[in-house]
């Protein structure tokens, strides 16, 4: 796979996933001083999805993330010194302060906003995606969701909408085999999930591996079909929480799973994997960079003011 | 309604329902109508009727039996940009809409720092008729006041009807939209052009200075009613309809009361932590020395059997009992139940 | 089939739809009079799946049924008498006249109570199963739902969970082809429901014919390998209304159905074929009875008294 | 509680849980528990912690992320005569349930005769603390008063808590029982024997005659700092813990009000048609001349950063203040806010 792929992709893609790495870690080692104003969900180890996912996506086109949102909402072009003022509370924060971590947003990214209900932005995105279909423009909406969202009766009820109105979505479930400490295999009856899906009409595809070109190749082929009236698709990629569900730490000695179940999956780590495969100044440069913007973001979150009072009030409704 | 003559207009409050939407529609591409079974023949008791034909099915489209995801449908749709009217023949049915209505369209605006709109209005009618029962009659508009970021309208006449419905589709925000069955057929004076009831303004539909009735829905009929039934006996009543109960115009309602010291309200719904609570507790804050009493379903669900569900229902019987009741506590009256029914033949039509 | 069927057996058949038929034949005869106090869905043209389903089931045995309910209710042997005076609002009715058409219950007979919110007796259904799995007895449940209710994402959530916990269940969806007027192809995005219901490991099994005897064959083997441990099983059994959605009238004239859909099941109606089977005397003896006890049964809910006022507020809370 | 002593055992909030449910679960081999994560280590925040190892996985179990089934597999086992404790983790999840719980749970005892019972116990845990914003800290307690046919408790201190858990379990009904995160660290004497706490029984929990504040839930402890916080300008406050919301003991707070003549109701929640509104509405029914305010959260959603947080929800200061102004209208008095922070310290733990 890795051939077929340009020099200049490969840095895109190792320096995309890499900045997620770093800004979580960097989230992650903050977070005990109590900046960060709201609980955390880090993605560290899943960053090969939101980012083989969202590479192949034009600037128009439309994500929606869950509550475990920051790579998703990094991959896509959300600002990062917003990001980061919104963890941390603050006025310039991506919605004001008054969101936090499990509720990111950035319109002008084409990012909707995130929910902490889990599920409740499947069918949110598919009325997005109603609306760009009577647009007509091939703009396209991703939806990613948790193996945990597929449970919700709302995810069978928008694939059934989405396949019926041949919405132009991409369905994309992070499937990191668990939900907080629940393993799929006391929540599913049966792993087919995807032939589950197909009997909608939906072409569903499982990718077990974790590789990021793969990904990207798959989703790339699904927005092909998409931009032309093809309807909706779903991908199934599986991948791993490294750390705790919500928090900063790892959680191995909780007993719930083992760390060579980890081991394994670092084992493929696609930044390492693709990181060397770069040359090694090139690689320095693309983190020494991404460690200056991360540092200049935090400093941003760090300088910026807290909502005043008055804001309490404030976007209640819209006028 | 206020300036009725001889030459406007009567229409149904279905017809009202229907001219309004399609007015909308018509000077805005962005609205459009969604939901179970707005697209059959019998469109939502007439209420949709002729939309699809006029404006295709892009704009008018029936649903799977899916209430929760059509509603996150409708949100999302929302958020890009479209203004859609999302139709439930029952209010029971948003039973099932609650986590979207609730947790996405009350807060998003907020909980996004402003960032989304959610222009949605949720039309849905209170069933009540021929032994609906306990799960599909039920007024829950007091649920929705409990939840900041949605606006709820419940209008009593066409007029109203029509009016707030072009508010609240022009409304950037969530509306709850609270239609009741037996309204569908009442009459009143409609101009033919489009216009807005403004919400958050209570409309006085009859004064009077011994006891204020307020009526929240259907209830407002049998206001009205009750009204003729006190005059009778000497009582003048003030009749105040709230029309949109978030926002709630208690400037109208408290500038009533002020008049005549009583006050009941009377809603279609239970009694307990829903819209007459709040209107008596508003009250009870900010004024001393007021008689206040609510009416409202009996605390039970709704029976089917006529022999009950008739008591289970304030009429304007119960109602004038207890107007009555506020002025001349000792003594106890109830206006005689076959009278009553005379009087809300001549009370109420056309409207 | 008929062949492997005793006479016993056909006769108990036949008089089980006829009875259905004929009560409902008389519901929609009284309805007009205003002496039935709620909307009735009938379910005329659709006894075959109710009796193939109840057949062999044991007294014992649990079903749970909708507001189309009155083939399934009688089929499982509610009482006729209550059912009556249910619909006429009395106080000798089922649930006492504060349920109606739409609130059937008979636990006496093993029939939870009917809902009028669709989709809402599916996990009903599924936790009693889950009771009767404790009990370790054998018992079983057997629930209806409409082909519209496996829309609704409760659907989903029940054969998840009940696919999990490996419940006896028998979920049954009467696919009449539409939901209030709009037929499936309008509201699904496939038809692929039976092999979506097998991605949770439930065996699945779509009868199109509606033959009573192949539906009875049907539930009776999943039955037995239910109760032996074996966990829920789906039945999609085609069938076809013949009135209209809700009330007592037919409806060929509103333009959402042809008359040819109508006559193409008449023609394989299944109460005309066994009766036709039947020795003639058999078949007036068991229809005169039929007769005698609907006539009995209406006289019963006539002469029964209303509920009193006091009744209003009682059986808010138990006690 | 109502019997201190010193050779007392306290507990805390979250271990008084455990135990009613670990000992009914002892006496009852019907009663069970369910929901997300009742299994995992980290074991409800503790409530659920031993229950598994010693109950076995067929009466603890976890289940998959489907909230509306689940509620309806537990009301089916109810009506099969098992005794369900269903959890959730926060109280905004429950607006997934709304269509089980109110249309079903709620009026399956009425609407079949009274043929079936629900003896359901719906445990969830209003969420506030370190940002949890809009959609993980909400009390919903005000929905379901509006709802006939369900039981709603909110208690306040770890030995109402175990009582009252246990007297749920034992109800024949649904009943919604409301916990609050910020109470489970708090201790309370508690008896080690099971006890019942009748629902419908509020409680007294401070004495005085100038003004009486009823705090429901975590805002009870609110209410008794802001007691002592009056106490130190001369006012006497009496403080009172409805405990259960429905059935609700209005003779007692009535008592109270006939005395003070003033009344604050603050609510762990909005204001707008909720617990606040239907107490306020209940004593103005039945009482005039008395001075009457609500406080609850801010009529918003929730949001995360602290800046704007800490002024979303009542606290001592606040109702003290509103408390103050009841009794003298023109004088503004706020008390100091850092002054507010010790006095909460020394007035609360032991509770
Ligand atoms: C409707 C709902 N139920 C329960 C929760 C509590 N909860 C938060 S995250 C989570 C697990 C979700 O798992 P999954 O979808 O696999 O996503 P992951 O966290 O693994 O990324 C749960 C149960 C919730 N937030 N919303
Ligand atoms: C949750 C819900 N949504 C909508 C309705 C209105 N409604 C009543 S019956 C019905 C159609 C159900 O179709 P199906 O499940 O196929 O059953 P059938 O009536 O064909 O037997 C609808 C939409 C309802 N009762 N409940
Ligand atoms: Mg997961
Ligand atoms: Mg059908």
């Amino acid at each position: 796979m890795m051939a077929s792929v340009s020099l200049e992709e490969r840095q895109r893609i190792y320096r995309a996933m890499q900045r997620i790495r770093r800004v979580e870690e960097e989230v992650a080692r903050l977070y005990p001083g109590d900046h960060i104003k709201s609980p955390v969900h880090l993605s560290i180890g899943q960053e090969a999805v939101a980012v083989g996912i969202c590479d192949p996506l034009r600037a128009e086109d439309i994500v929606s993330i869950t509550y475990r949102g920051h790579a998703a909402y990094l991959a896509k072009g959300g600002s990062l010194p917003a990001f980061m003022a919104e963890l941390y509370g603050k006025d310039t924060g991506s919605a004001g302060g008054k969101g936090g971590s499990m509720h990111l947003i950035d319109i002008a990214h084409g990012i909707l906003g995130a929910s902490a209900v889990v599920g409740t932005n499947i069918p949110v995105a598919a009325g997005y995606a109603l609306a760009l279909k009577r647009e007509g423009g091939g703009r396209i909406v991703v939806c990613f969701l948790g193996d945990g969202a597929t449970e919700e009766g709302v995810f069978s009820e928008s694939l059934n909408f989405a396949a019926l109105k041949r919405l132009p979505i991409l369905f994309v479930c992070e499937n990191n085999g668990y939900a907080i400490h629940a393993p799929t295999s006391r929540r599913w009856a049966s792993d087919e999930l995807c032939a589950r899906v197909s009997t909608y009409g939906i072409p569903a595809t499982l990718l077990a591996e974790g590789d990021v070109l793969a990904i990207r190749a798959a989703a790339a082929s699904a927005y092909a079909t998409m931009r032309q009236g093809g309807g909706p698709a779903f991908l199934e990629c599986r991948t791993y929480r490294w750390r705790e569900h919500v928090g900063p730490n790892e959680d191995y000695d909780a007993g719930y799973r083992s760390r060579a179940e980890l081991e394994a999956w670092q084992a493929r780590d696609q930044i390492a994997r693709l990181g060397a495969a770069l040359d090694g100044r090139d690689r320095d440069r693309i983190d020494a960079a991404i460690a200056a913007e991360i540092a200049a973001a935090v400093a941003f979150a760090e300088q910026s003011p807290f909502p005043g009072r008055e804001q309490l009030t404030s976007d209640v409704f819209a006028e | 309604m206020s300036s009725q003559n001889s030459h406007e207009r009567t229409l149904t409050y279905v017809a009202a329902l229907r001219e309004a939407v399609a007015q909308e529609m018509e000077r805005d591409p962005r609205v459009f109508v969604m939901g179970l079974d707005v697209d059959d023949h019998k469109a939502i008791q007439g209420s949709t009727r002729g939309l699809l034909e006029r404006f295709g099915p892009e704009r008018v489209f029936g649903t799977p039996l899916s209430e929760d995801a059509m509603t996150g449908v409708a949100i999302g749709a929302a958020m890009a940009g479209l203004r859609p009217i999302h139709v439930h023949i029952r209010m029971d049915f948003l039973l099932l809409c609650m986590n979207q209505l609730v947790n996405v369209a009350a807060k998003a605006h907020y909980m996004y720092g402003g960032h989304v709109k959610v222009p949605l209005v949720v039309r849905s009618m209170i069933g009540r008729s021929w032994g609906q029962g306990a799960q599909h009659s039920q007024g829950l508009h007091g649920l929705f006041m409990h939840i900041p970021g949605l606006k709820v309208v419940a209008p009593s006449n066409a007029y109203d009807a029509k009016g707030s419905l072009i508010a609240a589709i022009r409304d950037d925000n969530p509306v709850i939209f609270v239609e009741h069955r037996q309204l569908y057929p009442t009459e009143a004076a409609v101009p033919e052009a489009p216009y807005v009831i403004e919400l958050g303004q209570a409309r006085r539909c009859r004064s009077g200075d011994d006891v204020t009735l307020v009526g929240i829905s259907q209830m407002l009929r049998e206001c009205l009613v009750a009204a003729e039934l006190l005059r009778e006996i000497g009582i003048a009543a003030e009749v105040i309809d709230p029309v949109s109960l978030v926002p709630l115009d208690m400037a109208t309602i408290r500038t009533s009361a002020r008049r005549t010291g009583r006050v009941v309200v009377v809603d279609n719904s239970w009694t307990s932590a829903g819209a007459g609570a709040e209107i008596t507790a508003q009250l009870a804050e900010s004024e001393t020395g007021l008689r206040l009493k609510r009416l409202g379903y009996a605390p039970t669900p709704c029976p089917t059997t006529p022999s009950l569900e008739a008591a289970f229902y304030p009429d304007p019987a119960s109602i004038a009992e207890a107007a009555h009741a506020l002025l001349r506590p000792g003594k106890a009256w109830r206006p005689d139940p076959r009278h009553a029914k005379l009087a809300a033949r001549q009370a109420l039509p056309p409207f």
